[in-house]
Protein backbone atom coordinates (compact mmCIF):
# COMPACT_ATOMS: atom_id res chain seq x y z
CA UNK A 1 0.00 0.00 0.00
CA UNK A 2 1.24 3.56 -1.05
CA UNK A 3 0.11 6.87 0.57
CA UNK A 4 0.04 9.49 -2.40
CA UNK A 5 -0.54 13.39 -1.38
CA UNK A 6 -1.34 16.04 -4.28
CA UNK A 7 -0.54 19.38 -3.22
CA UNK A 8 -1.02 22.79 -4.31
CA UNK A 9 -2.13 23.67 -7.83
CA UNK A 10 -1.58 20.07 -8.36
CA UNK A 11 -3.57 19.33 -6.24
CA UNK A 12 -6.38 21.70 -7.65
CA UNK A 13 -5.53 20.28 -11.29
CA UNK A 14 -6.28 16.97 -10.01
CA UNK A 15 -9.19 17.54 -7.61
CA UNK A 16 -7.56 15.44 -5.35
CA UNK A 17 -5.23 15.94 -1.97
CA UNK A 18 -4.45 12.75 -1.88
CA UNK A 19 -5.54 8.66 -2.03
CA UNK A 20 -4.38 5.14 -1.10
CA UNK A 21 -3.56 2.83 -3.96
CA UNK A 22 -2.72 -0.94 -3.06
CA UNK A 23 -0.28 -2.22 -5.49
CA UNK A 24 3.23 -0.50 -4.65
CA UNK A 25 4.71 0.17 -8.02
CA UNK A 26 8.31 -0.60 -8.21
CA UNK A 27 9.64 2.77 -8.45
CA UNK A 28 8.15 6.88 -8.68
CA UNK A 29 8.77 6.45 -12.93
CA UNK A 30 6.50 3.76 -12.82
CA UNK A 31 3.52 5.59 -10.10
CA UNK A 32 3.83 8.67 -12.40
CA UNK A 33 3.43 6.33 -15.74
CA UNK A 34 0.60 4.46 -13.80
CA UNK A 35 -1.25 8.20 -12.75
CA UNK A 36 -0.64 9.36 -16.62
CA UNK A 37 -2.45 6.47 -17.90
CA UNK A 38 -5.66 7.74 -16.43
CA UNK A 39 -5.62 10.35 -19.44
CA UNK A 40 -7.41 14.07 -18.89
CA UNK A 41 -5.79 16.29 -16.14
CA UNK A 42 -3.39 13.23 -15.06
CA UNK A 43 -1.98 12.68 -18.38
CA UNK A 44 -0.61 16.13 -18.66
CA UNK A 45 0.37 16.61 -14.81
CA UNK A 46 2.42 13.19 -15.03
CA UNK A 47 3.27 12.81 -18.42
CA UNK A 48 3.39 16.29 -20.13
CA UNK A 49 6.00 19.21 -20.19
CA UNK A 50 5.09 20.57 -16.80
CA UNK A 51 7.49 20.07 -13.99
CA UNK A 52 5.81 17.96 -10.69
CA UNK A 53 8.39 17.26 -8.20
CA UNK A 54 8.36 14.26 -5.79
CA UNK A 55 9.24 13.25 -2.28
CA UNK A 56 9.30 10.09 -0.71
CA UNK A 57 8.58 9.58 3.10
CA UNK A 58 8.95 13.67 3.19
CA UNK A 59 12.31 13.57 1.85
CA UNK A 60 12.94 15.41 -1.93
CA UNK A 61 13.59 12.45 -4.31
CA UNK A 62 13.60 11.87 -8.51
CA UNK A 63 12.08 9.46 -10.90
CA UNK A 64 14.38 6.23 -9.73
CA UNK A 65 13.45 6.56 -6.21
CA UNK A 66 12.49 3.26 -5.39
CA UNK A 67 9.04 2.47 -3.81
CA UNK A 68 8.31 -0.06 -1.05
CA UNK A 69 5.20 -0.78 0.74
CA UNK A 70 3.60 1.55 3.40
CA UNK A 71 5.56 4.74 2.00
CA UNK A 72 4.25 7.87 1.62
CA UNK A 73 4.36 10.12 -1.91
CA UNK A 74 3.66 14.01 -2.59
CA UNK A 75 3.57 15.24 -5.64
CA UNK A 76 3.58 19.13 -6.17
CA UNK A 77 4.74 21.65 -8.42
CA UNK A 78 8.17 23.61 -7.86
CA UNK A 79 7.70 25.07 -4.59
CA UNK A 80 7.38 29.06 -3.60
CA UNK A 81 7.92 29.85 -0.38
CA UNK A 82 10.07 32.43 1.45
CA UNK B 1 24.10 26.65 20.70
CA UNK B 2 20.52 27.92 20.26
CA UNK B 3 18.27 26.18 17.03
CA UNK B 4 14.81 27.11 16.32
CA UNK B 5 13.03 26.18 13.27
CA UNK B 6 8.77 26.62 13.16
CA UNK B 7 6.09 26.45 11.21
CA UNK B 8 3.33 28.96 12.22
CA UNK B 9 -0.05 30.22 11.51
CA UNK B 10 0.06 32.63 13.40
CA UNK B 11 1.72 35.96 13.13
CA UNK B 12 5.01 36.34 12.87
CA UNK B 13 7.22 38.90 14.78
CA UNK B 14 10.60 38.94 13.31
CA UNK B 15 11.90 41.06 15.75
CA UNK B 16 11.45 39.20 18.45
CA UNK B 17 13.49 36.32 16.45
CA UNK B 18 16.15 38.38 15.67
CA UNK B 19 16.37 39.54 19.34
CA UNK B 20 16.34 35.85 20.31
CA UNK B 21 19.26 34.41 18.38
CA UNK B 22 21.65 36.05 20.67
CA UNK B 23 20.09 36.34 23.84
CA UNK B 24 22.26 35.70 26.51
CA UNK B 25 25.39 34.50 24.04
CA UNK B 26 27.97 37.19 24.76
CA UNK B 27 29.97 35.17 22.31
CA UNK B 28 28.07 36.50 19.10
CA UNK B 29 30.29 39.29 18.13
CA UNK B 30 27.15 39.43 14.39
CA UNK B 31 24.16 38.91 14.16
CA UNK B 32 22.63 38.77 10.22
CA UNK B 33 18.94 38.23 9.77
CA UNK B 34 16.67 38.16 6.75
CA UNK B 35 13.43 39.31 6.91
CA UNK B 36 10.95 38.06 3.80
CA UNK B 37 8.13 40.34 3.56
CA UNK B 38 4.85 40.21 1.66
CA UNK B 39 4.95 43.10 -0.75
CA UNK B 40 1.48 44.51 -2.07
CA UNK B 41 2.60 44.08 -5.61
CA UNK B 42 3.62 40.91 -8.11
CA UNK B 43 4.31 40.80 -11.52
CA UNK B 44 2.65 44.18 -12.02
CA UNK B 45 -0.55 43.16 -10.29
CA UNK B 46 -1.73 44.49 -6.98
CA UNK B 47 -2.28 41.77 -4.35
CA UNK B 48 -4.56 41.77 -1.25
CA UNK B 49 -3.31 38.88 0.61
CA UNK B 50 -1.69 35.29 -0.13
CA UNK B 51 -2.57 31.99 1.25
CA UNK B 52 0.62 29.57 2.27
CA UNK B 53 0.29 26.04 1.71
CA UNK B 54 3.02 23.71 2.91
CA UNK B 55 2.94 20.22 3.15
CA UNK B 56 3.08 19.00 6.93
CA UNK B 57 5.88 17.00 8.29
CA UNK B 58 8.17 17.12 5.28
CA UNK B 59 8.40 21.22 5.71
CA UNK B 60 9.83 20.66 9.44
CA UNK B 61 12.40 18.01 7.79
CA UNK B 62 12.94 19.85 4.97
CA UNK B 63 13.97 23.23 7.08
CA UNK B 64 15.86 21.19 10.00
CA UNK B 65 17.83 19.08 6.89
CA UNK B 66 18.84 22.84 5.35
CA UNK B 67 19.54 24.13 8.74
CA UNK B 68 22.28 21.41 9.36
CA UNK B 69 23.98 21.51 6.18
CA UNK B 70 24.62 25.60 7.49
CA UNK B 71 25.54 24.24 10.70
CA UNK B 72 28.12 21.82 9.06
CA UNK B 73 29.49 24.58 6.57
CA UNK B 74 30.04 27.18 9.03
CA UNK B 75 31.18 27.88 12.32
CA UNK B 76 27.09 29.23 14.12
CA UNK B 77 26.40 30.29 17.78
CA UNK B 78 22.94 30.47 16.59
CA UNK B 79 19.93 29.90 13.97
CA UNK B 80 16.08 30.60 14.02
CA UNK B 81 14.03 29.92 11.30
CA UNK B 82 10.10 30.86 11.87
CA UNK B 83 8.09 30.57 8.32
CA UNK B 84 4.43 31.41 8.16
CA UNK B 85 1.63 29.44 6.79
CA UNK B 86 -1.68 30.76 6.61
CA UNK B 87 -3.30 33.88 5.23
CA UNK B 88 -0.84 37.03 4.69
CA UNK B 89 -1.60 40.50 3.99
CA UNK B 90 1.53 43.49 3.23
CA UNK B 91 3.03 43.94 4.67
CA UNK B 92 2.91 40.79 7.11
CA UNK B 93 5.93 38.89 7.36
CA UNK B 94 6.70 35.52 5.84
CA UNK B 95 9.85 34.58 6.87
CA UNK B 96 12.64 35.56 8.95
CA UNK B 97 16.51 33.90 9.07
CA UNK B 98 18.36 34.83 11.58
CA UNK B 99 22.00 33.79 12.06
CA UNK B 100 24.13 34.65 15.06
CA UNK B 101 28.43 33.78 15.01
CA UNK B 102 31.52 34.65 16.47
CA UNK B 103 32.67 36.52 12.95
CA UNK B 104 30.22 38.34 10.14
CA UNK B 105 31.09 36.66 7.46
CA UNK B 106 30.17 33.17 8.63
CA UNK B 107 26.82 34.55 9.64
CA UNK B 108 26.23 36.49 6.19
CA UNK B 109 27.11 32.72 4.18
CA UNK B 110 24.94 31.11 6.25
CA UNK B 111 21.50 33.32 6.41
CA UNK B 112 21.83 33.54 2.44
CA UNK B 113 22.53 29.85 2.00
CA UNK B 114 19.46 29.00 4.20
CA UNK B 115 16.82 31.24 2.72
CA UNK B 116 18.34 30.25 -0.61
CA UNK B 117 17.63 26.79 -0.51
CA UNK B 118 14.66 27.29 1.76
CA UNK B 119 13.35 29.09 -1.80
CA UNK B 120 14.01 25.85 -3.66
CA UNK B 121 13.90 23.06 -1.20
CA UNK B 122 11.36 23.16 1.57
CA UNK B 123 7.40 22.62 0.88
CA UNK B 124 5.43 25.87 0.47
CA UNK B 125 3.31 26.84 -2.08
CA UNK B 126 1.56 30.68 -2.35
CA UNK B 127 -1.52 31.65 -3.60
CA UNK B 128 -2.48 35.23 -4.57
CA UNK B 129 -5.58 36.71 -3.72
CA UNK B 130 -5.73 40.22 -6.64
CA UNK B 131 -7.22 43.26 -5.37
CA UNK B 132 -9.59 42.33 -8.56
CA UNK B 133 -10.99 39.57 -6.71
CA UNK B 134 -9.23 37.01 -9.11
CA UNK B 135 -6.71 34.37 -7.50
CA UNK B 136 -3.62 32.56 -8.67
CA UNK B 137 -0.74 30.59 -8.14
CA UNK B 138 2.68 32.27 -7.92
CA UNK B 139 5.18 30.56 -10.33
CA UNK B 140 8.59 29.52 -8.88
CA UNK B 141 11.31 31.98 -10.24
CA UNK B 142 14.58 30.48 -12.04
CA UNK B 143 15.89 32.99 -10.08
CA UNK B 144 15.75 31.46 -7.08
CA UNK B 145 17.11 27.86 -8.80
CA UNK B 146 19.90 29.68 -10.01
CA UNK B 147 20.72 31.40 -6.37
CA UNK B 148 20.50 27.76 -4.49
CA UNK B 149 22.97 26.20 -7.72
CA UNK B 150 25.34 28.64 -6.82
CA UNK B 151 26.55 27.09 -3.20
CA UNK B 152 27.36 23.97 -5.43
CA UNK B 153 26.52 20.12 -3.82
CA UNK C 1 13.97 55.60 -0.53
CA UNK C 2 14.67 55.99 3.44
CA UNK C 3 18.08 56.40 4.22
CA UNK C 4 18.98 57.14 7.38
CA UNK C 5 22.70 57.32 9.07
CA UNK C 6 23.79 58.60 12.58
CA UNK C 7 26.35 57.81 14.94
CA UNK C 8 25.64 58.04 18.80
CA UNK C 9 26.59 58.15 22.12
CA UNK C 10 22.95 56.69 23.21
CA UNK C 11 22.37 52.88 24.01
CA UNK C 12 21.84 51.75 20.20
CA UNK C 13 17.97 49.79 19.50
CA UNK C 14 18.99 47.72 16.62
CA UNK C 15 15.49 46.36 16.18
CA UNK C 16 13.87 49.54 16.27
CA UNK C 17 16.35 50.16 13.25
CA UNK C 18 15.60 47.15 11.68
CA UNK C 19 11.84 47.74 11.58
CA UNK C 20 12.50 51.31 10.58
CA UNK C 21 14.31 50.30 7.14
CA UNK C 22 10.66 48.82 5.53
CA UNK C 23 8.11 50.71 7.90
CA UNK C 24 5.52 51.80 5.82
CA UNK C 25 7.26 50.81 2.01
CA UNK C 26 4.97 47.62 0.86
CA UNK C 27 7.27 47.33 -1.82
CA UNK C 28 9.85 46.25 0.29
CA UNK C 29 10.40 42.11 -0.15
CA UNK C 30 13.01 41.41 1.69
CA UNK C 31 15.14 43.18 4.57
CA UNK C 32 18.54 42.11 5.59
CA UNK C 33 20.77 43.20 8.77
CA UNK C 34 23.81 43.22 10.25
CA UNK C 35 23.92 43.79 14.20
CA UNK C 36 27.71 43.64 15.72
CA UNK C 37 27.45 43.12 19.71
CA UNK C 38 30.26 43.62 21.52
CA UNK C 39 31.63 40.46 22.60
CA UNK C 40 32.77 39.60 26.31
CA UNK C 41 35.92 38.13 25.17
CA UNK C 42 38.25 39.05 22.53
CA UNK C 43 42.05 37.05 21.83
CA UNK C 44 41.58 35.18 24.92
CA UNK C 45 41.41 37.85 27.48
CA UNK C 46 37.68 38.44 29.62
CA UNK C 47 36.46 42.04 28.37
CA UNK C 48 34.59 44.24 30.76
CA UNK C 49 33.77 47.37 28.58
CA UNK C 50 35.07 48.97 25.31
CA UNK C 51 35.13 52.69 24.81
CA UNK C 52 34.85 53.58 20.81
CA UNK C 53 36.48 57.04 19.74
CA UNK C 54 35.59 58.17 16.19
CA UNK C 55 36.37 61.70 14.42
CA UNK C 56 33.55 63.59 14.58
CA UNK C 57 32.37 65.10 10.88
CA UNK C 58 34.70 62.77 9.10
CA UNK C 59 32.68 59.60 10.21
CA UNK C 60 29.48 60.99 8.74
CA UNK C 61 30.82 61.65 5.77
CA UNK C 62 32.53 58.40 5.13
CA UNK C 63 29.37 56.73 6.12
CA UNK C 64 27.38 58.55 3.68
CA UNK C 65 29.87 58.09 1.46
CA UNK C 66 29.72 54.11 1.97
CA UNK C 67 26.01 54.22 1.79
CA UNK C 68 26.12 55.98 -1.35
CA UNK C 69 28.33 53.72 -3.08
CA UNK C 70 25.98 50.87 -1.99
CA UNK C 71 22.77 52.88 -3.60
CA UNK C 72 24.61 53.28 -6.75
CA UNK C 73 25.63 49.59 -6.98
CA UNK C 74 22.19 47.60 -6.07
CA UNK C 75 18.45 48.57 -6.40
CA UNK C 76 17.68 49.48 -2.62
CA UNK C 77 14.30 50.75 -1.04
CA UNK C 78 15.68 51.55 2.45
CA UNK C 79 18.93 51.63 4.33
CA UNK C 80 20.06 52.48 7.91
CA UNK C 81 23.43 52.03 9.32
CA UNK C 82 23.72 53.57 12.89
CA UNK C 83 26.88 53.34 15.28
CA UNK C 84 27.58 53.29 18.79
CA UNK C 85 30.24 55.89 20.27
CA UNK C 86 31.37 56.19 23.94
CA UNK C 87 31.37 53.38 25.81
CA UNK C 88 29.80 50.08 25.80
CA UNK C 89 29.17 46.63 27.17
CA UNK C 90 28.96 42.93 26.16
CA UNK C 91 26.37 42.63 24.94
CA UNK C 92 25.40 46.03 23.34
CA UNK C 93 24.99 46.59 19.91
CA UNK C 94 27.70 48.46 18.46
CA UNK C 95 26.79 48.91 14.74
CA UNK C 96 23.61 47.80 13.09
CA UNK C 97 23.20 48.14 9.24
CA UNK C 98 19.72 47.52 7.99
CA UNK C 99 18.71 47.42 3.85
CA UNK C 100 15.53 46.76 2.18
CA UNK C 101 15.21 46.12 -0.95
CA UNK C 102 12.16 44.42 -3.72
CA UNK C 103 14.68 41.30 -3.91
CA UNK C 104 16.57 39.70 -0.98
CA UNK C 105 20.03 38.97 -3.32
CA UNK C 106 20.49 42.84 -3.76
CA UNK C 107 19.92 43.38 -0.27
CA UNK C 108 22.52 40.64 1.00
CA UNK C 109 24.83 42.25 -1.32
CA UNK C 110 24.52 45.90 0.07
CA UNK C 111 24.43 44.95 3.44
CA UNK C 112 27.46 42.94 3.59
CA UNK C 113 29.41 45.69 1.63
CA UNK C 114 28.42 48.55 4.14
CA UNK C 115 29.55 46.56 7.01
CA UNK C 116 32.86 45.37 5.23
CA UNK C 117 33.95 49.33 4.21
CA UNK C 118 32.39 50.60 7.31
CA UNK C 119 35.47 48.36 9.37
CA UNK C 120 38.01 49.51 6.64
CA UNK C 121 36.65 52.84 5.97
CA UNK C 122 35.15 54.76 8.83
CA UNK C 123 36.99 56.65 11.17
CA UNK C 124 36.15 54.51 14.43
CA UNK C 125 38.62 53.26 16.95
CA UNK C 126 37.94 50.75 19.75
CA UNK C 127 39.88 50.50 23.37
CA UNK C 128 39.39 47.54 25.74
CA UNK C 129 39.03 48.00 29.48
CA UNK C 130 40.17 44.06 30.10
CA UNK C 131 38.51 42.03 33.59
CA UNK C 132 41.90 42.74 34.78
CA UNK C 133 41.73 46.57 35.05
CA UNK C 134 44.50 47.07 31.67
CA UNK C 135 43.64 48.93 28.92
CA UNK C 136 44.27 48.44 25.19
CA UNK C 137 44.03 49.55 21.61
CA UNK C 138 41.84 46.61 19.35
CA UNK C 139 44.49 46.03 16.26
CA UNK C 140 42.81 46.12 13.24
CA UNK C 141 42.13 42.78 11.25
CA UNK C 142 43.63 41.89 8.43
CA UNK C 143 41.04 39.77 7.28
CA UNK C 144 38.61 43.19 7.26
CA UNK C 145 41.18 44.94 4.65
CA UNK C 146 41.07 41.19 2.73
CA UNK C 147 36.58 41.29 3.01
CA UNK C 148 36.64 45.20 1.41
CA UNK C 149 39.35 44.35 -1.18
CA UNK C 150 37.48 41.50 -2.10
CA UNK C 151 34.24 44.09 -3.68
CA UNK C 152 37.14 45.51 -6.11
CA UNK C 153 36.72 49.10 -6.84
CA UNK D 1 48.05 77.68 8.39
CA UNK D 2 46.87 73.92 8.49
CA UNK D 3 45.20 72.47 11.22
CA UNK D 4 46.51 68.99 12.29
CA UNK D 5 44.12 66.48 14.29
CA UNK D 6 45.72 63.04 15.79
CA UNK D 7 43.16 60.30 17.10
CA UNK D 8 43.29 57.25 19.33
CA UNK D 9 46.43 55.52 19.52
CA UNK D 10 48.64 57.63 18.05
CA UNK D 11 47.16 60.52 20.08
CA UNK D 12 48.18 58.92 23.37
CA UNK D 13 51.58 58.20 22.00
CA UNK D 14 52.24 61.61 20.47
CA UNK D 15 50.62 63.51 23.59
CA UNK D 16 48.68 65.43 21.65
CA UNK D 17 44.85 65.65 19.75
CA UNK D 18 46.40 68.07 17.60
CA UNK D 19 47.90 71.45 16.66
CA UNK D 20 47.71 74.38 13.69
CA UNK D 21 51.03 74.81 11.52
CA UNK D 22 51.72 78.29 10.32
CA UNK D 23 53.26 77.08 7.29
CA UNK D 24 51.52 74.31 4.18
CA UNK D 25 53.95 71.76 2.94
CA UNK D 26 53.58 71.22 -0.34
CA UNK D 27 51.76 67.34 0.38
CA UNK D 28 51.16 65.17 2.95
CA UNK D 29 54.19 63.46 2.28
CA UNK D 30 56.26 66.59 2.79
CA UNK D 31 53.89 66.84 6.71
CA UNK D 32 54.50 63.46 7.36
CA UNK D 33 58.86 64.23 7.04
CA UNK D 34 58.51 67.91 9.14
CA UNK D 35 56.69 65.92 11.71
CA UNK D 36 59.28 62.72 12.06
CA UNK D 37 61.98 65.25 11.69
CA UNK D 38 61.09 65.89 15.57
CA UNK D 39 62.58 62.71 16.24
CA UNK D 40 61.78 60.44 19.54
CA UNK D 41 57.74 59.04 19.23
CA UNK D 42 57.20 61.25 16.39
CA UNK D 43 60.58 59.95 14.13
CA UNK D 44 58.83 56.44 14.95
CA UNK D 45 55.06 57.24 14.55
CA UNK D 46 55.78 59.46 11.02
CA UNK D 47 58.78 57.19 9.80
CA UNK D 48 58.83 54.34 11.35
CA UNK D 49 57.38 50.90 10.02
CA UNK D 50 53.87 51.72 11.78
CA UNK D 51 50.92 52.04 9.53
CA UNK D 52 49.41 55.80 9.79
CA UNK D 53 46.34 56.68 7.68
CA UNK D 54 45.65 60.26 6.97
CA UNK D 55 42.72 62.12 5.72
CA UNK D 56 42.41 65.78 4.61
CA UNK D 57 39.36 67.84 4.65
CA UNK D 58 37.97 64.75 6.14
CA UNK D 59 38.27 62.70 2.98
CA UNK D 60 40.67 59.53 2.96
CA UNK D 61 43.90 60.82 1.40
CA UNK D 62 47.13 59.29 0.98
CA UNK D 63 50.86 60.74 0.74
CA UNK D 64 51.04 62.16 -2.66
CA UNK D 65 47.86 64.35 -1.73
CA UNK D 66 48.47 67.90 -2.08
CA UNK D 67 47.67 70.46 1.12
CA UNK D 68 46.21 74.39 1.17
CA UNK D 69 46.07 77.03 3.23
CA UNK D 70 43.14 76.21 5.28
CA UNK D 71 42.93 72.40 5.27
CA UNK D 72 42.34 70.21 7.97
CA UNK D 73 44.75 67.03 7.93
CA UNK D 74 43.92 63.83 10.37
CA UNK D 75 46.55 61.26 11.03
CA UNK D 76 45.00 57.83 12.37
CA UNK D 77 45.39 54.03 12.99
CA UNK D 78 44.00 51.81 10.99
CA UNK D 79 40.28 52.15 11.88
CA UNK D 80 38.61 49.38 13.95
CA UNK D 81 35.02 49.93 13.98
CA UNK D 82 31.70 47.58 13.23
Amino acid sequence: MIRILYFASLRERLGSDGETVSDAPGSVAALRAALAARGGDWQQAFAGDQRVLVAVNQEMADDASLLKDGDEVGFFPPVTGG
Amino acid sequence: MSIEIRVQADELDALAEIAAVSAGDTRVGGVVSFVGLMRDLNQGDDIASMTLEHYPGMTEKALRKIVDEALERWELLGVRLVHRVGEVRPPDPIVVVAVAAAHRGEAFRACEFIIDFLKTRAPFWKRELKADGSQRWVDARSSDDAAAAGWGD
